[in-house]
């Protein structure tokens, strides 16, 4: 058994409130992955710039999280602490990124 | 999630800041595109975002940033991963369920619902109404 | 082929009120109501009979008492190990334990294999069903001519998926046609279905097609059709007996529970 | 009131509630009948909270409207609505002879399909209502070969084993639901009071076999302290045992914790209470969980030992 192991048995963690959290917070990923594309395809922004956007908005939409819903603790509320609060649910916020940017590209450019 | 009215009035107001950001892009692009440049035919307009002026730009960014602020701050809830801080919680009633204390996270082993002996409840309540006079 | 810089098109703004909008809006609907429709097809579980529940409990049982074993001290362990590790080996939870070096029944005999495959039957059909509707019905209707300009450039291969329909060879491939917005909507509207529907929703197929993957999630088929119970509890049995390391939580609680202070 | 709201009242009372209590929730019966019925799983989660309630109250009008509701709506033969009416029956059965009625009707359903397990457990109940222990007990341990993995039946026959006084079978039953539930920090501290109660049950007050039970008792109340923060049951009992282990004349030889550790527990348990009752007498915002019973216990103890 590795201290890991270990831990866990001594210190066990509850399975729900962990799903329960990474849901909340992949939520709250999802939409404002949908309002930076919005924002995206307002400014205009083509290829690069417009991931380069939502990078950087990632990034603060975590830092709010972090600040806002986990008190500056995140350790507390997810294993991976700011890794997990980051990583969470990439590849739906891209893509509802990219839904919302194209939309708003088009509507708002004639 | 219960939604603060600090947080309320801050996602309707950027959310109309935002929509007014929207509708001036969109005005600014028509515009553009309705008068024709000297050097070039109305059909090939290059257009690209550096053509947006800066108070469209700094409008749709202040607002998504105060919408996502408004979003984020209204009341989402977490629980607390570790079992010794979150069990702690429930006990000690420092975590609550809307406003009420949640029964303990392991109740039902000692309260057993299915095996409710009623008659015994019932008549434990019978005396109680005795006494009660 | 030239590269065209700043291509420009002049559309119709009709194109969107009566192409994206209606797109988006179907694949919504459908979205919505391919949740509804998944959860009214979802058969009850069909009740087992008490044999068959014995057997698989008494097999959970034993994956319980491994997992677990460093909760309970060594001698209780060692109590329950050994009167486990010979009844597995017995086969005396077996539903029929005649039937222990019989091959395992064709899957296909099996009510309650034919009722899995049914169940994964029915959410397949939910899925495809309506995702070659919509995709016939925008081919019919609305091919043929580009609607938007992506906000980002894609590679040449994309041309003919993304502009099918549209015979110009020199265009941009950023310029797309309504099929591409359907494939954005597609893969896109997860959030938004999220915010309709709920977290765990039938709605969107990238969770379904998860769901599907690990068909174990309930107790129902803990034994997959075409396994052998036997084998199964032969096997637990070996696993159970192996267990060497057994180190009790209550083993130095006390210095534990001082040093947090 | 909204569905939820009403149906947060009843969560938060345990299934065990205060007379007064019983009473205050039965009384919301007639509001929450004249609700439309909507059909959502909250709905009949509170009809069936409120069943319960007012059968605790004899309110057995309602009782009787509510149990018809149900069963109008999930059919006379859902497992569930079975248990419900059985407990209908057995609430407003006025002699023996009608409970026995009851009991044999549970048996005859269990012997058409005998995987209803709500049923076997609403049987069991009774068997052991009508003071037929050893039967109640021999009923539950088939109803366990059949489902090993219900933590509930479990702990339910530790309950009964208890109550005859086999304490050995009782702590096996609660390991068995530690298998199944390895963090249910109050079966740790059960486990702790059980093996409590047999060191007071054995006779010499120093003899090596009464400090390892102690001792035993001791670390299953330091595991629920170490699974729960502020556990108020499981301080409560660390206080008592190292008390016991202090006061009582042991030889050190018998001593597997030294003395010294020991001391060291019981004050940290001693700090731990007195933060809990100086709280909760406060009534702080950090406290108001706890028990009113079980805080002035704990009162108790303080000023017992100090």
């Amino acid at each position: 058994m590795n201290a890991e192991e270990r831990d866990l048995l001594l210190n066990p963690i509850v399975p729900e409130n962990l799903v329960a959290n990474s849901k909340t917070i992949s939520d709250l990923h999802s939409l404002s992955s949908s309002l930076l594309g919005i924002a995206a395809g307002i400014l205009g922004l083509e290829s690069y710039s417009g991931f380069l956007f939502y990078l950087l908005g990632t990034l603060f939409v975590s830092t709010l999280i972090v600040t806002f819903v986990m008190g500056g603790k995140p350790e507390v509320y997810s294993r991976g602490g700011w890794k997990d609060v980051i990583a969470a649910d990439v590849t739906g916020g891209v893509m509802g990124f990219v839904l919302t940017w194209t939309l708003f590209f088009g509507l708002v450019r004639v | 999630m219960t939604r603060s009215l600090p947080s309320k009035l801050l996602i309707a107001f950027s959310s109309i800041l935002l929509a007014h950001a929207c509708y001036s892009a969109h005005e600014h692009s028509l515009l553009l595109s309705s008068t024709p440049s000297p050097h070039d035919s109305p059909s090939a307009t290059p257009i690209s975002g550096t053509t947006l002026p800066l108070d469209i730009t700094l409008e749709t960014l202040i607002s998504v940033s105060l919408l996502l602020v408004g979003i984020i701050s209204s009341g989402w809830e977490l629980k607390p991963i570790s079992l010794r801080s979150y069990a702690g919680g429930v006990e000690s009633g420092r975590i609550l369920l809307d406003g009420k204390k949640v029964a303990g996270l392991f109740d039902g082993l000692e309260e057993r619902p299915g095996f409710l002996d009623v008659r015994k409840q019932r008549k434990e309540f019978a005396d109680w109404v005795k006494t009660q006079g | 082929m030239a590269q065209v810089v700043g291509q420009q098109i002049l559309r119709d703004p009709a194109l969107f009120y009566w192409i994206l909008f209606p797109i988006t809006i179907v694949m919504i609907l459908t979205g919505v109501l391919r949740h509804y429709a998944t959860l009214l097809l979802q058969s009850a579980p069909k009740p087992l009979e008490a044999k068959a529940i014995r057997e698989q409990k008494n097999y959970l049982h034993g994956i319980n008492l491994r997992n677990n074993a460093n909760q309970i001290p060594l001698s209780s362990f060692a109590s329950r190990k050994s009167y486990l590790v010979q009844a597995f080996q017995s086969g005396s939870f077996l539903k029929d334990p005649d039937a222990k070096n019989k091959p395992p029944a064709n899957p296909m005999s099996d009510p309650n294999g034919m009722d899995a495959m049914m169940n994964m039957m029915k959410g397949n059909m939910m899925m495809i069903v309506p995702q070659t509707v919509i995709m016939g019905w925008i081919n019919a209707f609305f091919s043929g001519f580009v609607i938007m300009k992506l906000p980002f450039p894609l590679t040449i291969r994309f041309k003919s998926m993304l502009q099918s329909g549209v015979m110009t060879r020199d265009m941009d491939v950023r310029w797309v046609s309504s099929l591409s917005w359907y494939f954005l909507c597609l893969f896109g509207l997860r959030s938004v279905f999220t915010f309709i529907l709920g977290n765990d929703n039938a709605a969107d197929q990238t969770m379904a097609q998860v769901q599907q993957m690990n068909p174990q999630a309930n107790t129902q088929q803990l034994f997959g059709p075409g396994q052998d119970p036997a084998k199964m509890y032969l096997a637990e049995a070996e696993n159970l007996e192996v267990m060497v390391q057994h180190e009790f939580v209550l083993d130095g609680i006390e210095d534990r529970i001082l040093a947090r202070v | 009131m909204s569905v939820s709201s009403l149906l947060n009242r009843f969560r938060s009372a345990s299934a065990y509630p205060a007379p007064s209590e019983s009473l205050s929730l039965s009384q919301l019966a007639p509001s929450i009948l004249n609700l439309t019925i909507t059909d959502t799983p909250e709905q009949w989660a509170l009809y069936e909270s409120l069943l319960l309630s007012t059968l605790r109250t004899a309110d057995d009008t309602s009782a009787r409207l509510i149990l018809q509701r149900l069963s109008d709506r999930f059919g006379n033969d859902n497992a569930r609505i079975m248990a419900l009416q059985g407990i209908y029956d057995e609430a407003t059965a006025t002699n023996q002879s009608q409970l026995e009625e009851v009991l044999k009707n549970y048996t005859e359903v269990l012997k058409a399909d005998p995987t209803n397990i709500p049923i076997a457990k609403r049987r069991i109940t009774l068997l052991h209502h009508l003071s037929k222990k050893s039967e109640a007990i021999s009923a539950l341990t088939t109803l366990i070969d059949l489902n090993p993995t219900d933590a509930e039946s479990w702990s339910q026959l530790a309950q009964f084993y208890f109550e005859v006084s086999m304490y050995p079978q009782a702590i096996y039953c609660l390991e068995e639901v530690l298998l199944i539930l390895p963090n249910a920090y109050n079966v740790h501290a059960r486990l702790g009071e059980i093996s409590f109660v047999v060191a007071e049950g054995l006779n010499g007050s120093a003899s090596k076999e009464v400090v390892e039970k102690l001792e035993a008792s001791l670390r299953w109340y330091l595991r629920s302290v170490e699974l729960c923060d502020g556990y108020l049951r499981g301080y409560y009992g660390i206080k008592m045992v190292t008390g016991k282990l202090l006061d009582s004349k042991i030889s050190a030889g018998h001593r597997t914790i030294p003395e010294e550790k020991v001391n060291k527990l019981n004050s940290i348990a001693t700090v731990q209470l007195n933060d809990i009752v100086a709280g909760s007498e406060k009534g702080g915002k950090g406290f108001v969980g706890y028990d009113s019973a079980e805080v002035s216990a704990a009162k108790d103890l303080l000023a017992a030992t100090s």
